[in-house]
């Protein structure tokens, strides 16, 4: 991991000198290491404070997207996980790609603090990431964890390592062993009767406290007004007052994005409360697929998005109403 | 593939050529059938009135042995034909029906018309298909002009029992052909004998069997052909002074195969 | 505040049998903002109509709402009127109390609770309904007819007297259609090629019409004044303007085992045919799939005859496009098959056919030359039966449910046509009913009865067999009760006809609505019978139900009437309820553009001033000339930019929620 | 048990101008009834249907919610309907992943020739509704009365 | 009135046929192999069962005659299904005590050698309850 930063750092500062870029997206490093924060480098400020880690999980590309109307070119950092989003955001002209020079970077899954933690580590100083096992340093001597049972949820069903968009890779990855099928969580869900599925969503939802921090992260919900936000719109609300605008809001949001969701997997990342939420999306992604056949919103750029899309021989939407069963 | 047999209660006594001819036939075409244990009778006729359950019982045991068992349901009298599958047809598609005789026979999964059943003329035509039987023909019934007799039975209506064309049935005709003689199609083939009346009314009957045989003989039959035994029975005793040669279709198919 | 003027029509007892319009009434000025409400006896009346004008200047109305009949039967009324007294015609909702409310339920209390509803969810949205100014398109002076038969020869050549360019797309090789087929037509007996042919020439040298015959039309677009329409034409092998007619390839070909299509299949044709005597165009047409040269390369004959040098045998299909300001669907009509139908033993006996076949039979120009013969020996018959009512009336699964309306007439025809050729031949008819609505109709079925003793019989056949050399029907005598077998040497059996298989696939690609029988639906049942719901398209003929020649040539030439008045606008006043999009929400993304049929949605690159910003960005624009209103795009788009005049999200939300309100 | 059968659903029909509400019209006009709680809002396509909408007449209090549109093939607008197909196939399963009554959403294509179909479909649905009860699940207990 | 209008509509309720579909076409007498063993022709019964007739018809002989071929079934245009109608008045007849039309007792008298068992079974099943 050290070596690529360092080689992210020096490629990065060529771009910035030969004035390929103008700025740079990458990350900042904050007071520990597991503390690094998207930031934004230009020529004037150098690269000072860049830093990559295995930390360093979360989707830049949605930073593009204020950016669009920007004369600057940007250098932006992207996992192959990442670059689905891209091509999602190209496809919807959300970006600018001319002026975009995409890095793209190995990757081999990167850590969720918050699981470290949980095995009882504290007081982390450093990390040594380059193996199944990483070792940690604390301020209480190292240990050795198994990397699988730390990495962010989204590591656990990778997509894989191939680059999707780039213009030039750093580093070699490979794909993270996946922990789960990408549809378990979905399946378990579907195997439950109505009663249940409903005490669980009535359960989760009831969490939200509309932070809208799934809607902000989400590089498909780039909307510059959210209905939810625009008075006119009749759904308008800042807060949930009752039970269904919890669900009217997660339900409208997952619809919004379904055939665009790359499957990131940052809403339930970032969700403060622990809202399964990635399961609605991937909800629909199952669905898309059994109806429509298999769909990877993000795969290339110029994909036809299914709910912008049909078939004569569509399947019939009383296959719902009509389903026997639970 | 092995077919349940249902031959029915004339088949063991009356009819007992209906039934031996189909059973040496089937061996001699590499059909492997298995008479099903302890079969009840059809009832005969299909009771047409929609509020009758009884009546329908002891083919619906018929039919829920036989989907035990995983099999298709062979059968060969039209009658018994035309009974299993129309109570079938009420077991898949009448809910109350299904309902009221599900209630009353408590099977241990309840019966809803899963069981295939299949003519021993469409197992030739469908299953053995007339192309390959003319092969294995080894006796060709050369010269011999045949008349199909279909009756009403096998036909009627056609929207439940999906025979054959009811108006211009073929079955027989190319079951004739594939066994090397010459079908005769004459218009009262798919007329009613008027086998229901047999008991009750024999001077109906023979009006019902003159016509029939001499529509047969006007257009050249020489010999009619058969899968009804109670057909058969009216034919050939209630027929006025002009008479006609009435066989099993499954005795000719026996003939030309060479198992006679 | 807006000011709403609610008025509620009795339609005679249509509306007020069932619903109380006095408690309507009373109901809706709780409503805020109803400021004034009224009953009154037939809204669509002139005095009704005074009485909205009146209350619209009297209360300074901002909106209407009229709970009355169906939106579809008098929206537009009502909207002139508004229009009359300076109201802004799209601020008048119409609330559906008659079909969706009084003709269904029968209780009053009811009907009343569920018509107040209604009036609500429309006064909800009226007050959110803006002012719109319709928008003007222009027509393309050209009309295209689909269907070479009499109806659409007819309507074709109305519209180009009139001044207009039409193009007549005929799938097979010649125009004429069914009508050419025909020996004599009733009431009046003339010949129907007497009176066919000569159309048939005057469409071909009518200067503003072009046949494209051996085509189809395969994709059409647009919107009514500006359609464009795709059409194949198919490869005849020949080319059309060296082949004189003259036949000699016709007599060389040595393929001749084609079914002759003109002759019903009676007889057979060449590879190489043309398909009658009168066809227009009068040229040769080679049958791929039986041509010997094109299946296997040999032959060759026809080529080395031709003395015009006029065949191709390496010609292909040609894609025309052409722009269309409106189009008529003139498909037509063929009779049903009879394979269900076999206890009248059509597939069993050579002596047993079809009435369309009939007329083959005893035309001078079909197949025995005029000449009445048993089809099975060639002799010459003495009892002819007809039955009518074959396939038609029948729900049972094996017919058609209608009445084909033309079989009683033309049975009449036939039957008296023979006796009065051979006088020595019998004719018996079994009917079911005898229907001759229509001039001169009547009298001259009886003349049959009456005149030439056609014999009569009411009831239907049950089997038709052979005995004894020749044909028995058993059937019913319905007035003597009995059952009768009645002796034949033909049967004629009046088939049913049903929509042309082609119309299926015309009404979907000119998005016109089609009824279960495949029959193309008009725009209203009485009052605007030769259009489709769907502007620009029009009826002719048997492709919107049964009809016969007088009826289809008057509908024919009304249908012409209706399309010549659309070519004749200099420009077609638009539906002003198109989408339009928020710039300010626009995000740009394309979702909207990849789902408008219309292509109507395009891109621009825009100065946005965003609350200051400034800043260029990719947004939505709509055309609205192209826009038909779907709404597809409002659905597509998820920051709700997009929405529909007319059918905004907040006016449909308002309805829902004034609807869901206990 | 009285009570259930004193049930009268609030079912929202949405119908495409051309094709469903015009076979409404034709319901009509043949007098072929269906209950009173059936009440129809009037739509330019069924692909102008914004889930929103029916979530929304969920959250005033609708028990059924039921979209009719013309055939697929058959759109006035060519293709309309097709985007319906898709788009209610996913919303509806996801109300039924939510544990939503699926028996509360519906499709079906109904056209303009079809006033039959459009009464017994109203019939059918509205049995259903009443057989399912007050929808709990989803709605703003608010705007219950 | 009332009375044999409820007797028809349990007729109709036990057919389940729909005689009021009948359009008088005659096709069902026309395809009737019974037809002149019958007091009343197929097209007849239908017509009274629409009126509430069907006390005569319970009295007339012509029930019997009926073969269940099902032509006229199969043939009729209407979907109106007089088989099915007839076999109603038949069973209705039989609901009623000591109204069979076979008796056990005379099936000896009646009965040859070569009657396959079918024929028995199915007289009993249509004429006796």
């Amino acid at each position: 991991m050290q070596g690529l930063e360092l080689k992210l750092k020096e490629r990065l500062q060529k771009l910035l000198d030969d004035g390929t870029v103008d700025c740079v997206i990458g990350w900042t490093k904050g007071e520990f290491i597991y503390d690094v924060t998207p930031a934004i480098f230009t020529k004037e400020s150098g690269l000072d404070g860049f830093v990559y880690n295995s930390f360093c999980g979360a989707n830049l590309s949605k930073y593009l997207v204020s950016q669009i109307t920007s004369d600057k070119k940007f250098a932006v950092i992207l996992k192959p996980c990442d670059t689905y989003s891209m091509n999602q955001l190209i496809t919807e002209h959300r970006v600018n790609r001319e002026n975009i020079y995409i890095i793209g970077v190995g990757c081999s899954g990167h850590i969720d603090i918050d699981k470290v933690k949980a095995q009882g580590v504290s007081g982390i100083t450093n990390v040594i990431d380059n193996d199944n096992n990483i070792i940690i340093n604390s301020i209480y001597g190292d240990s050795k964890i198994e990397k699988a049972s730390v990495l962010l949820s989204k590591c656990q069903s990778c997509k894989g390592s191939e680059l999707k968009i780039s213009d030039e890779i750093i580093g070699e990855g490979i794909k993270t062993p996946t922990c789960d099928e990408r549809f378990d969580g979905v399946k378990k869900l579907e195997a439950m009767t109505a009663e249940e599925r409903f005490a669980f969503w009535k359960s989760e939802l009831s969490k939200c406290i509309r932070c809208n921090a799934c809607r902000n992260i989400c590089p498909a919900c780039t909307c510059r007004t959210c209905v939810f936000d625009n008075a006119r719109s009749n759904v308008a609300a800042k807060a949930n007052a009752t039970e269904f605008e919890e669900k009217m809001f997660h339900i409208i949001r997952a619809f919004h994005v379904a055939g665009r969701c790359t499957d990131c997997g940052e809403c339930s990342r970032v969700c403060p409360q622990s809202i399964p939420l990635h399961l609605l999306n991937r909800k629909f992604i199952k669905d898309i697929n059994e109806f429509y056949g298999d769909y990877q919103a993000g795969e290339e750029s110029n994909q036809r998005n299914p709910l912008v899309n049909f078939t004569e021989s569509d399947i019939e939407a009383t296959v719902i109403s009509d389903k026997e069963g639970k | 593939m092995i077919y349940s047999y249902y031959p029915g209660c004339t088949l063991k006594t009356k009819a007992k050529e209906l039934d031996i001819y189909a059973r040496k036939s089937l061996e001699a075409l590499g059909i492997e059938i298995e008479e099903l244990d302890n079969w009840q009778c059809c009832g005969g006729v299909y009771p047409l009135a929609k509020d009758e359950i009884a009546t329908k019982l002891s083919s619906i045991r018929t039919l829920n042995q036989a989907k035990e068992l995983g099999r298709p349901l062979l059968t060969l009298c039209s009658a018994c034909h035309h009974v299993l599958t129309r109570v079938n047809n009420d077991m898949k598609t009448n809910g109350d029906i299904n309902m009221r005789a599900n209630n009353y026979c408590a099977f241990d999964e309840p019966y809803n018309g899963e069981t295939q059943v299949i003519h021993f003329l469409t197992l030739l035509k469908e299953v053995v298909g007339f192309d390959n039987l003319a092969k294995k023909v080894v006796n060709p019934l050369k010269g011999r002009k045949i008349g199909a007799y279909y009756g009403c039975l096998l036909l009627r209506p056609s929207n439940e029992l999906a025979f054959d064309d009811p108006e211009n049935p073929s079955i027989l005709e190319d079951f004739i052909k594939a066994l090397g003689a010459t079908p005769v199609v004459y218009p009262f083939r798919n007329e009613c004998c008027g086998g229901y009346i047999s008991v009750t009314n024999k001077s109906q009957a023979t009006k019902n069997v003159d016509k029939i045989v001499a529509s047969a003989k006007y257009k050249g039959c020489e010999q009619l052909i058969t899968a009804c035994p109670l057909c058969m029975y009216n034919l050939n005793e209630n027929a006025g002074a002009d008479k006609i040669e009435v066989k099993y279709f499954t005795e000719l198919l026996a003939e030309a195969l060479g198992v006679k | 505040m807006l000011k709403i003027g609610v008025f509620v029509c009795w339609c005679g007892s249509n509306i007020a049998a069932t619903v109380d319009v006095k408690q309507v009434v009373e109901a809706v000025k709780l409503q805020q903002g109803v400021v004034f409400a009224t009953d009154y006896q037939y809204m669509c009346s002139e005095a009704g109509q005074l009485i909205m004008r009146n209350a619209i200047e009297e209360y300074k109305l901002d909106g209407v709402v009229i709970c009355s009949c169906s939106p579809r039967m008098h929206e537009a009324t009502f909207r002139k009127n508004a229009e009359r007294a300076g109201l802004n015609p799209f601020m008048v909702e119409i609330a559906n109390i008659r079909e969706h409310c009084s003709w269904i339920h029968k209780d009053v209390e009811e009907g009343t609770i569920k018509a107040i509803a209604l009036a609500n969810a429309a006064i909800a949205k009226v007050k959110l309904n803006a002012p719109l100014i319709s928008g003007e398109s222009g027509v393309t002076k050209r009309a295209l007819v689909i269907g070479g038969g009499i109806a659409g020869i007819q309507t074709a050549l109305d519209i180009a007297e009139a001044g207009f360019q039409v193009d007549i797309v005929e799938k097979s090789p010649t125009i004429g259609g069914n009508m050419a087929k025909l020996d004599k037509t009733f009431p009046t007996l003339d010949c129907s090629a007497c009176i066919l042919t000569p159309k048939m020439v005057d469409a071909a040298a009518n200067p503003n019409i072009e046949l494209l015959t051996y085509s189809e039309v395969e994709k059409v677009s647009g919107f009514v004044g500006n359609f464009k329409a795709t059409i194949r034409k198919k490869a005849r092998y020949i080319n059309t303007d060296l082949c004189t007619g003259c036949g000699d390839c016709m007599s060389k070909c040595p393929s001749k085992k084609g079914k002759n299509e003109f002759n019903c299949g009676l007889n057979n044709r060449p590879a190489i045919y043309i398909p009658f005597a009168q066809a227009i165009p009068n040229v040769a047409v080679i049958d791929p799939v039986q041509c010997i040269k094109i299946t296997k390369d040999k032959c060759g004959l026809c080529q080395t005859v031709c003395s015009a040098k006029a065949i191709d045998y390496k010609q292909q299909d040609e894609i025309i496009e052409r722009e269309y300001g409106a189009i008529v669907a003139a498909t037509g009509y063929k009779p049903i098959k009879l394979d269900k139908f076999d206890e009248y033993g059509y597939s069993q006996s050579k002596d047993v056919i079809t009435s369309l076949e009939l007329e083959r039979l005893m035309n001078a120009a079909g197949p025995t030359g005029g000449k009445l013969v048993k089809p099975s020996d060639g002799s010459h018959p003495h009892t002819i039966t007809f039955i009518q009512c074959v396939g038609s009336r029948d729900i049972s699964g094996r017919g058609k449910c209608y009445c084909s309306k033309i079989c009683c007439m033309y049975t009449a025809k036939h039957a008296m046509l023979i006796r009065d050729k051979y006088p020595d031949v019998n004719v018996n008819v079994f009917y079911i009913d005898v229907r001759t609505p229509g001039k001169n109709y009547d009298e001259f079925y009886r003349r049959a009865v009456e005149e030439y003793n056609v014999n009569y019989i009411k009831g239907q056949v049950g089997k038709v067999y052979e005995s004894d050399g020749h044909l028995v029907l058993q059937a019913s005598d319905l007035l003597n009760n009995e059952q009768i077998l009645v002796n034949s040497d033909m049967v004629v059996l009046a088939t049913a006809i049903e929509a042309d298989e082609s119309a299926k696939k015309v009404a979907s690609m000119l998005t016109a609505s089609i009824d279960t029988n495949n029959f193309l639906t008009e725009a209203h049942a009485k009052l605007r019978p030769v259009e489709s719901p769907t502007a620009g398209i029009f009826l002719s003929g048997v492709c919107q139900g049964p009809k016969d020649i007088p009826e289809t040539v008057s509908q024919a030439s009304a249908c012409a009437a209706k399309v010549i008045g659309l070519l004749s606008k200099a420009k077609l006043v638009t539906n002003p309820c198109v989408a339009h999009s928020d710039e300010l929400l626009c995000n740009g993304c394309s979702n909207c553009a990849n789902v408008c049929p219309y292509g109507a949605i395009g891109y621009e690159t825009k100065l946005i001033n965003d609350h200051g910003i400034r800043e260029n960005r990719r947004v939505a624009v709509v055309n609205p000339a192209l826009c038909q209103g779907c709404g597809a795009c409002t659905v597509a788009c998820p920051s709700g930019a997009m929405d529909l005049f007319g059918f905004s999200n907040s006016q449909i939300m308002a309805e829902v929620e004034a609807i869901c309100k206990k | 048990m009285q009570e259930v059968k004193d049930f009268k659903p609030t079912i929202v029909a949405f119908c495409c101008n051309w094709c469903s509400y015009a076979g409404a019209d034709l319901a009509g006009s043949s007098r072929l009834s269906y209950p009173a709680d059936v009440k129809i809002i009037r739509v330019p396509c069924s692909g102008r249907v914004n889930p929103m909408f029916i979530l929304k007449a969920f959250e005033r209090g609708a028990d059924g919610v039921i979209i009719c549109g013309c055939h697929p093939g058959d759109c006035h607008y060519s293709t309309g309907n097709y985007y319906t197909r898709r788009r209610l196939a996913l919303l509806y399963s996801m109300l039924d992943y939510m544990g939503i009554e699926r028996g509360r959403t519906r499709v079906e294509w109904v056209s303009a020739a079809e006033g039959v179909k459009f009464s017994t479909v109203m019939n059918k649905f509205v049995e259903d509704i009443r057989a399912l009860g007050e929808c709990v699940k989803l709605g703003d207990i608010r705007c219950k009365d | 009135m009332k009375k044999d209008m409820e007797l028809a509509n349990e007729v109709i309720r036990i057919s389940g046929a729909n005689p009021i579909r009948c359009m008088k076409c005659g096709k069902c007498s026309a395809s009737c192999p019974s037809f002149n063993e019958m007091e009343y022709a197929p097209h007849k019964f239908v017509d009274m069962v629409v009126h509430g007739r069907i006390e005569e018809l319970m009295e007339s002989k012509s029930i019997f005659h009926c073969l269940s071929c099902f032509a006229c079934v199969e043939r009729c245009p209407r979907g109106v299904e007089p088989a099915k109608i007839v076999e109603a008045i038949r069973v209705v007849k039989q609901r009623q005590i000591g109204e069979n039309y076979l008796d056990a007792n005379d099936i000896p008298a009646i009965v040859d050698e070569q009657i396959p068992q079918q024929a028995l079974v199915s007289a009993f099943r249509k004429f006796k309850k």
